[in-house]
């Protein structure tokens, strides 16, 4: 059946971005802030528009795209997400660019395609999808057409983007012919009927070239050589972007890929998944001991995050469907309280390098004399990030960590804990330049934009309440992640042990 | 007639010089006619799954559709920013776009 | 007096006051210095009248565990069962005995820091925040928030240290943060991996208690887990080889922060080996227990003689920190009654005296600006209070009868040669050691001939004065009527699963 | 049984396409690699007559043979690094790890290809025909919502080249 | 009120410790006259509790006052007091001599800077002397112990500006704690063995044999340990000499009274209990007589009047641990009162000496004083014969009792032993005596400017002059019945299963040790008559070597602080180094660089080129497949 009203809130965010586009063509020295503002409006009617979908029951889309629940969260967050960095980016943009509207309907359309990488039950929309979201991120790395470092990032990023979506491909033909379908449903319908289920080598390795497009999509080891360029080079609130929302958008479409689709044989790639993990977090947390720019350790931090985060995906396959859900909603939870802190550290850096213009370590620099309130900012975020109490980090990464917990992973939880004390001694050294230093030059206190101030602040909220009170946010994630697993769905289905 | 198989090697033996290609090149240009090689092998493959083993919904075809969009698209997109690149550095040298390390 | 909800309100403000406090001190614009320090000061004598009541109002003859709070947290989501995580609050005699301490020492440090004038607003706010994590780590019956607070005691000591501290500052304070954080790794994966093997879909610790009693916990897990949250709990109490932050940690605070952190925080982790050793993995602590009696001892001696030769007050302290934390491990690992009951008597006197030790070596350091004892002699002559004050803790702390140092130290030597008369042998000896060092320090700094070159310094100030008393007279207090703490201690002690009478 | 015309044309072709392919990643000219490129697409788009897609490979031919190779050309035309023309060495210094690797990725893959049963039953061993109307249906009918986000694409992808490409001033 | 209530004996003065501490500085004077307040209250006390014990019903049975303190499930404590005959004589001997020194203080301390202190200080002093001699368990008597080891501290270490006696102060603190922590190990086995700190339990437990005996053997003797360490015994003597720095009126308290003799009360105390174990009495006999002997030979070449003094108290206190070994706590307890008298007489005389010659207390300075100071001379020259032991002098009925028993016990050889440390004790003193108030004078203008004492510091001098004549008639029978004992001091202090002990006169002991006394006299006499020394140079010249060895107390001083410096200290800088290099630097710091070396190797495979990534892309994709075929079979 076809049902487009499914889909109301992307056609206001599509439209919106198709409109904003619009006004710049007709309207050329339209204020490029207002623009910016414009967008975060676009995307608070997105977000109303999305609450009319919670506990919605699920509907599908001739069953190659569905709208539940989970697509819901990613909904809601994906408008979030948008709306934050278009205000994040609002004077940042405006004082490095002439044509910023490109700009702000790419984040929307962006965050469209997040949606339907969440929404897809079929490999075509998974990649479409997948695919729209890429190519708006490359052009939005390169924004900043004149400056070496984005137009070098963008171009790494698509070079590689292009040769991972390639392997994503091959081996998504693969599993094609084996399965003779590329929805979800018929893909676990074959595997489960298969009786040498597990001895087949296409399988196995259409299972890994998946692993490997996704992997680069969420940046996992091997897979993440190009996020420290890409960050590093991209303007800032697109670095923010790239870390919160394609990040996110990778694990949605991951979650109902291996959750759904191949659970079945979930003995074929749960290992792996582990293993990267493991790697992952590893080496993220590891190299970011030894930066010196921002954005890159950032980068490598974020890395090390994606490698707690897989540690769920894995655990999904390790248990039944229950542990799924406990798994799927422990890692909800931690991407809604990580995304919030990302979003709340890249607010206070953007205000600070709207000032400064130095996105190195020191340039923060006794940050505590010169503006009090964004060094206590970027503490808690990157308190959060550590998973110290009362912020975010600290009740999603035990709840995350709890719900990925199995005999099997065990291991890796353990790992993952133990790098998530590596990580505390870099975002130490990054407080230690705001609180143990004076600022170098002028110490007088600045203002920051008020507008930057007022998010920091909603942020801060978000990211304490979560912390404290992270009740109502587990909750949804519960919600979220039940359709993915309730009887009828491919988990209920016959697994290998 | 031809068998499943020789298709599906022969895609193999594209992708593979693809991914040769893209590993071994260091001008931007070749990356990206490499990284077609790889995208026309993973056609090659669906069309056969398709004509082969699902002659009555032949998805495969479908998606070979969508492919071979996303990859013009794609190469569009990126030959863009290599003459970007070219503009700012003039080089299309893979190599020499390292200002970004460690 | 009847325990009721109402007590369990108390209980909750006990720990939730120092929050508000700090609260209002981040409203507070931090040019108001004098502001700042009045809501510090009225916040250390509310809270120190609420542990004083509490300790009061914990009945002997009562329930084990009283004053209970609960609010649900989260429950019935995912992996989370009825009481999945609770805020449970209620005071055992042992957590009775350790929130007086608290209390105690918190008040004495707000006292101490008034004259610390360099953003003492945010100074307060950190000071606050980690006493707020401090007490509910004792209150707490929730594992999750057991851990909560723990986390939350810890986080503020690198800025407190690093911003506000005064000998390599900055290492120390890493250091400092980076092995407590390091130990609770350790606990955290425990704690992931018990609730996993327990299944209970809960944080409770009662139930967890009960799960690790009756051997739903199994044997293996337990000796497996059990040096894991030892060692994570130990590192905080200084368990040796763990304990160099100590002396490093030391040197580097500010008075206050090393007030509080040997007087309480060193406890946190002793207080953890009780709930999450011996109280969760019973089986396990019988497992393990005579390996914590020997690093109990060898970090007993250890630090005792390391003493020895120090040049430096902090250092001094530090490691004579170590050598009574390391009583304190032997008392545990005796997992007899009285050995335990030893143990928690050590985690309070070791608190008020050491918490004496720093604030007279800060009351001295912010004039003199060395730490050196060779460049001092015959201060007595300018300071005697000061001096007197200084003896007192020290005397207690070389375990002189009627100060409290003695009433703990013997309970545990009994403790310990009901079991180890060997180690109790040595432990007795490395106390005479402790007489060595503090004399050896007494007789270079106190007395001797005088140095005129510190013929300006000043006694000590009445807010000093005050806030040495107060330590003074609960020294005094147990060391010469100790019953009121040993009832409280032993009636829950006895309750402790694999103890013997 | 006895090999027909189809069967020999079949080969020609796969030996055509592999060595055009070869010519792609080996040729020492980046003008001959572009023209290698185009054989090799219509080599492949002749395979898809062999598959009996004949409307795919008309998309192939035009699309791919069109299309991208002029996009390519003209993109090597516009970053001439070498106006002098001193031919600078195309291949990296891990040209030879990529023969590895690339040699190890093909045994992967040809393993896979032919180790694996495809259907239980066996694989039927001509293909059969795959009409327009059929593609056109479940294009247009079953994957309306691809179809939909493809447009989106490929508008992003328009603006993209755009706002990348155009000269500003001073440039 | 009556013996149950004597925890008030301690109590006054703990009592007036806290008043003079806490306001003495305010207070007139002081506060001097309420430190002599609180002694005499002391005193007064003691006579009523004496009367009260006297007339029990049964008689002399100990009086038992105890309360519950804490209990920790099975293990309660229980604080009380114990009152026996030996109790009661030590509640005399330590409340009459406190009552003299604080008397002789002030006029002594007078404008000593602290003097409030000095009094506050010297009140806790008896006090917890005072509860030691009354504890019922040991772990009182510990924690009393301590408290006497602190006061001895503050006290000798009184005058902090000099180096030497913040030293002095701190040898005797450490020497005494090392034996303490023998007491508390012993105090806590015995816990172990019989689960009660009480003391009569313990004995009784020991007489049952309900402890084994090698176990009882080595409790014991750890207990011992402290004995020796607050009695000054060998080896831990070294401390008592060095305790001279404190102000001489302390000392008289140290040595007569208060410190020094708690050991030996406790040996008495404990005594039934070395009679059991086997062997003990032996050990305590042979470390009262290595100890009287030793220390006999030092003082004879020491030239510090207080130190000869001290290493007579020394002597003495063997003296004490000898009678012990005999098995006769009343013989010990008797010579300890004696000797409280007069060796309280005697350090008072040296004090007053002191005094007069403004702090000189050097005998080759002095000499000749008995016309100058003649109050003085005399009584001194009382506590010298009484020291050497000449009828009818307090210090030869005890020395005579001591000699008898020992020979019942032992035999010869220990009364040889015995006797010649006698013989020095008399030479020394004899010699002491001369040098200081005989002859002619060394230093004139030391000479000129002395004068006697005034009457607050002779006044107790003469009182005790007549105690020490006197004090030794209490052991005849008679005496003791006209007291209104009822008998002789031995005959009242007996322990429980120990029968009353009547004195009689063995001439041929009283004629022995009269001897040894004349000997000692005569030949010190003969040497430096006149305090001309060219008898005791040549002496001293005809064999250097020795003179050398007794000059320097056999080295015994050196010997420890090398053992200290180059042991202890060195060991400790050993450990410091360690924790700081091994432990720290490479454990702790050194994992941590280990983890940002590694961080520092890693980063470099990001070396910013598309090729290399897309390599590493390549690789995964290599390494996961493989992996996948070969693990999936």
């Amino acid at each position: 059946m076809r049902d487009y009203t499914i889909f109301i809130p992307e056609y206001i965010a599509a439209g919106a971005a198709i409109g904003i586009i619009g006004i710049e063509l007709f309207w050329p020295n339209f204020r490029k802030d207002r623009l910016a503002y414009l967008t975060a409006l676009a995307a608070v009617a997105w977000f109303v528009a999305g609450l009319f979908f919670i506990g919605k029951d699920a509907q599908s889309f001739q069953g190659i795209i569905a709208s539940d629940d989970f697509t819901t969260y990613f909904r809601l967050m994906a408008a979030g997400i948008v709306f934050a960095v278009s205000l994040m980016s609002a004077n940042y943009m405006r004082t490095r660019t002439k044509t910023a509207a490109e700009y702000y309907g790419l984040l929307l359309i962006a965050g469209c395609g997040m949606v339907y990488m969440a929404a897809a039950t079929e490999l075509i929309t998974a990649y479409i999808s997948l695919e729209l979201l890429s190519f708006s991120l490359y052009i939005l790395v390169g924004y900043l057409k004149r400056d070496n470092r984005s137009s070098e990032a963008s171009l790494k990023y698509i070079l590689l983007g292009a040769f991972s979506s390639a392997m994503f491909l091959y081996g998504m033909s693969l599993v094609y012919g084996v399965t003779g379908s590329t929805t979800y449903s018929g893909i676990a319908a074959a595997l489960s009927a298969r009786d040498q289920a597990g001895t087949d080598p296409a399988v196995i390795v259409g299972f890994m070239l998946i692993l490997t497009g996704v992997g680069f999509k969420v940046s996992a080891a091997p897979f993440h050589m190009w996020a420290p360029d890409a960050y590093e080079g991209a303007p800032l609130p697109v670095t923010a972007f790239l870390s919160t929302l394609s990040k996110a958008a990778g694990f949605a479409l991951m979650l109902r890929l291996f959750g759904t689709a191949i659970i079945v044989d979930s003995v074929e790639w749960r290992w792996a998944i582990l293993c990267l993990a493991a790697l992952t977090m590893t080496i993220g947390n590891l190299i970011a001991i030894q930066q010196s720019n921002l954005k890159r350790l950032l980068a490598y931090s974020s890395i090390g995050q994606v490698g707690y985060m897989l540690i769920s995906i894995a655990a999904i396959g390790y248990g039944d469907a229950q542990g799924g859900i406990n798994a799927t909603s422990g890692l909800l939870i931690h991407i809604m309280g990580y995304v919030a802190s990302t979003l709340l550290l890249f607010t206070a850096l953007t205000a600070v390098y709207n000032r400064t213009g130095r996105d190195d370590i020191a340039g923060l620099k006794g940050l505590a004399e010169t503006q009090p309130f964004l060094a206590l900012v970027i503490t808690c975020a990157l308190f959060s990030f550590a998973g110290l109490p009362f912020f975010a980090g600290f009740a999603t990464k035990v709840l995350m960590f709890q719900g990925a917990t199995t005999d099997e992973t065990l291991w890796v939880v353990a790992l993952g804990v133990l790098n998530s004390f590596i990580s505390l001694y870099y975002y130490l050294m990054v407080i230690r330049q705001m609180y143990l230093f004076d600022p170098v030059g002028d110490s007088t206190r600045w203002k920051m934009n008020p507008v930057l101030g007022g998010l920091a602040v909603v942020l801060v909220l978000g990211v304490l309440f979560i912390g404290m009170y992270p009740g109502p946010a587990f909750s949804w994630s519960e919600d979220a992640a039940k359709p993915l697993f309730e009887a009828g769905s491919a988990s209920g289905l016959a697994r290998v042990p | 007639m031809v068998p499943l198989e020789n298709y599906l090697v022969l895609s193999a033996i594209i992708f593979s010089l693809g991914v040769y290609g893209v590993l071994a090149r260091r001008n931007a240009v070749l990356i990206l006619m490499s990284v077609e090689l790889m995208l026309n092998a993973v056609s090659l493959n669906f069309i056969a799954f398709a004509a082969y083993l699902d002659p009555d919904k032949i998805t495969g075809a479908i998606f070979a559709v969508f492919v071979i969009t996303v990859a013009a698209a794609e190469v569009g997109l990126a030959l863009a920013i290599v003459i970007r690149l070219f503009r700012n550095r003039a080089t299309s040298n893979v190599d020499e776009a390292a200002i970004m390390k460690w | 007096m009847t325990f009721d909800e109402g007590q369990g309100y108390v209980v909750l403000a006990t720990m939730a006051i120092p929050l508000v406090a700090a609260f209002l001190l981040v409203l507070t614009p931090g040019s108001q210095k004098m502001a700042v320090r009045y809501i510090s000061v009225v916040t250390g004598a509310l809270v120190c009248a609420l542990s004083i009541y509490i300790f009061a109002a914990y009945q002997v003859d009562g329930a084990e565990v009283q004053m209970k709070l609960r609010w649900v947290w989260i429950e019935n989501t995912a992996f989370l069962g009825e009481n999945g995580i609770t805020l449970y609050f209620a005071v055992d005699g042992i957590s009775a005995t350790m929130a007086l301490l608290t209390g105690v020492v918190a008040f004495a440090g707000a006292l101490a820091s008034w004259k610390l004038d360099y953003r003492n607003k945010d100074f307060y706010i950190l000071y606050w925040t980690l006493l707020a994590g401090v007490f509910g780590t004792f209150f707490s019956y929730d594992l999750f928030f057991f851990f909560f607070f723990y986390e939350l005691a810890v986080m503020p000591l690198y800025l407190l240290i690093g911003v506000w501290g005064s000998t390599r500052k900055e290492y120390g304070a890493a250091k400092l943060m980076l092995m407590l954080v390091g130990g609770s790794v350790l606990i955290w994966i425990g704690i992931f991996a018990t609730f996993h093997e327990a299944n209970l879909g809960t944080f409770d610790l009662q139930q967890l208690w009960a799960a690790g009693n009756d051997g739903t916990l199994s044997p293996t897990f337990q000796k497996t887990f059990f040096p894991l949250m030892v060692i994570g709990c130990g590192v905080l109490a200084a368990l040796w080889p763990f304990h160099t932050w100590s002396p490093d940690g030391h040197m580097a605070a500010p008075t206050a922060v090393s007030m509080v952190h040997a007087g309480v925080l060193m406890k946190l982790g002793a207080f953890g080996i009780i709930r999450l050793g011996i109280q969760l993995m019973p089986i396990g602590a019988e497992f393990w227990m005579p390996g914590l009696m020997v690093l109990g001892v060898i970090g007993a001696v250890y630090g005792a003689i390391a003493a020895l030769t120090q040049r430096d007050f902090k250092l001094i302290s530090g490691y004579s920190s170590v050598s009574h934390m390391g009583y304190v491990l032997m008392g545990l690992a005796t997992m007899n009654e009285i050995g335990i009951t030893g143990a928690v008597l050590q985690m309070f006197s070791h608190g008020v005296m050491t918490a004496l030790v720093f604030l007279m070596i800060g009351a001295l350091y912010d004039q003199a600006h060395t730490r050196d004892i060779k460049d001092f002699g015959g201060i007595a002559k300018v300071m005697p209070l000061w001096v007197i004050f200084y003896a007192i803790a020290g005397l207690a702390n070389v375990g002189l009868p009627g100060l409290s140092g003695f009433t703990a130290e013997f309970h545990i030597f009994v403790g310990t040669f009901r079991t180890y008369p060997v180690f109790g042998a040595m432990a007795i000896f490395a106390a005479a050691l402790a007489a060595a060092y503090m004399l050896r320090m007494f007789g270079q700094v106190f007395f001797g001939p005088f140095n005129p070159r510190w013929s300006d310094l000043k006694d000590l100030t009445p807010l000093e004065r005050l806030s040495g008393g107060i330590l003074i007279a609960a020294i005094v207090v147990m060391g010469v009527w100790w019953a009121p703490f040993t009832d409280r201690i032993s009636a829950t002690v006895t309750h402790l699963p694999g103890v013997t009478g | 049984m006895e090999t027909n015309a189809t069967e020999v044309l079949w080969w020609i072709f796969a030996v055509a396409i592999v060595g055009l392919s070869a010519g792609v990643v080996f040729s020492r000219s980046v003008l001959h690699s572009a023209i290698f490129l185009i054989g090799s697409m219509a080599g492949v788009g002749a395979m898809y007559i062999f598959l009996t897609a004949e409307f795919l490979a008309l998309v192939q031919f035009l699309i791919y043979g069109g299309a991208v190779t002029v996009l390519i050309l003209l993109a090597l035309m516009l970053t001439r690094s070498d106006p002098a023309g001193q031919r600078e060495s195309l291949n990296g210094a891990q040209m030879p790890f990529a023969l590895l690797v690339g040699a190890a990725i093909m045994t992967v893959l040809i393993g896979v290809a032919t180790a694996t049963e495809w259907r239980p039953g066996g694989v039927p061993n001509k293909p059969t025909n795959i009409p327009l109307e059929l593609i056109s249906e479940k294009l247009f009918v079953d994957f309306g919502a691809p179809f939909v986000i493809a447009s989106a694409l490929l508008l992003v992808a328009l603006i993209g080249a755009i706002i990348l490409a155009r000269q500003e001033e001073g440039e | 009120m009556g013996a149950e209530q004597a925890w008030l004996l301690a109590a006054v003065p703990a009592g007036f410790f806290l008043v003079l501490a806490l306001f003495g500085r305010q207070l007139p004077r002081g506060g001097d006259y309420l430190g002599v307040l609180s002694i005499v209250s002391a005193f007064v006390l003691f006579i009523v509790v004496l009367v009260d014990f006297l007339d029990t019903p049964g008689k002399l049975g100990p009086v038992v006052n105890s309360m519950e303190w804490s209990n920790v499930g099975e293990f309660k404590l229980r604080m009380g007091t114990f009152i026996d005959p030996i109790t009661i004589t030590m509640f005399g001997v330590i409340t009459i001599v406190s009552v003299m020194v604080n008397v002789f203080s002030v006029g002594y301390m007078k404008g000593e800077p602290r003097y409030f202190w000095f009094f506050a200080v010297l009140q806790l002093f008896v006090a917890s002397m005072l509860l030691l001699v009354m504890a019922d368990n040991l772990l009182l008597v510990y924690i009393a112990w301590e408290l006497v080891g602190v006061c001895s501290f503050l006290l000798i270490g009184f005058y902090w500006e000099k180096r030497s006696a913040t030293e002095a102060a701190k040898k005797a603190f450490i020497t005494t704690r090392l034996g303490d922590v023998g007491l508390l190990i012993g105090i806590i086995l015995f816990w172990r063995a019989t689960g009660t700190f009480n003391i009569q339990e313990i004995i009784h437990a020991a007489e049952q044999g309900q402890i084994g005996d090698t176990y009882l053997f080595v409790s014991i003797m750890f207990v011992f340990l402290g004995c020796m360490g607050k009695s000054a015994q060998v080896p831990f003597h070294v401390w008592l000499p060095d305790a001279m720095e404190g102000p001489t009126p302390v000392s008289a308290l140290i040595h007569a009274a208060t410190m020094v003799v708690a050991g030996v009360y406790l040996t008495a105390r404990l005594l039934p209990i070395f009679e059991v174990a086997d062997g003990a009495l032996l050990v305590v006999t042979l470390v009262g007589l290595t100890t009287a002997l030793l220390t006999g030979f030092m003082a004879l070449a020491q030239t510090d009047i207080k130190k000869v003094l001290a290493y007579s108290t020394v002597g003495q206190l063997g003296f004490m641990f000898v009678a012990l070994g005999t098995g006769h706590p009343a013989i010990a307890i008797f010579h300890l009162t004696t000797h409280a008298f007069f060796k309280a007489l005697l350090f008072l005389g040296s004090g007053s000496v002191i005094h007069a010659t403004h702090h000189n207390q050097e005998m080759d300075k002095l000499g000749g004083l008995w016309r100058k100071m003649p109050i003085t001379g005399t009584t001194f020259f009382i506590g010298s014969l009484a020291l050497a032991g000449l009828p009818p002098l307090a210090g030869f009925w005890s020395k005579d009792e001591i000699f008898v028993a020992l020979n019942d016990k032992w035999g010869a050889w220990a009364v040889l032993i015995l006797g010649f440390a006698a013989v020095m004790t008399a030479f020394y003193t004899t010699r002491l005596f001369i040098r200081t108030f005989m002859g002619k004078p060394m230093d004139e203008q030391v000479h000129e400017h002395t004068h006697e004492s005034g009457f607050v510091m002779t006044g107790p001098l003469m009182f005790l002059a007549l105690l020490a004549a006197v004090s030794g008639l209490v052991v005849f029978h008679q005496v003791g019945k006209g007291l209104g004992f009822p008998g002789g001091i031995t005959e009242f202090i007996f322990l429980p299963g120990e029968h009353p002990h009547r004195y009689h006169i063995d001439w041929g002991f009283a004629a022995a040790s009269l001897a040894m006394a004349t000997v000692g006299i005569w030949g010190a006499a003969w040497m430096y008559w006149g305090n001309s020394l060219k008898r005791s140079t040549a002496l001293a010249e005809w064999n250097p070597g020795v003179y050398r060895m007794l000059k320097s107390k056999f080295y015994f001083d050196e010997l420890y602080q090398a053992v200290i410096d180059r042991g202890v200290l060195g060991f400790s800088y050993l450990v410091s180094w360690f924790d700081r290099y091994v432990v720290n630097d490479t454990g702790v710091d050194g994992s941590a660089q280990v983890t940002g070396f590694t961080g520092g190797v890693l980063k470099y495979l990001q070396t910013g080129r598309v090729p290399n990534y897309a390599m590493a892309i390549a690789l995964g994709v290599i390494g996961l497949t493989v992996a996948g075929l070969v693990v999936r079979g």
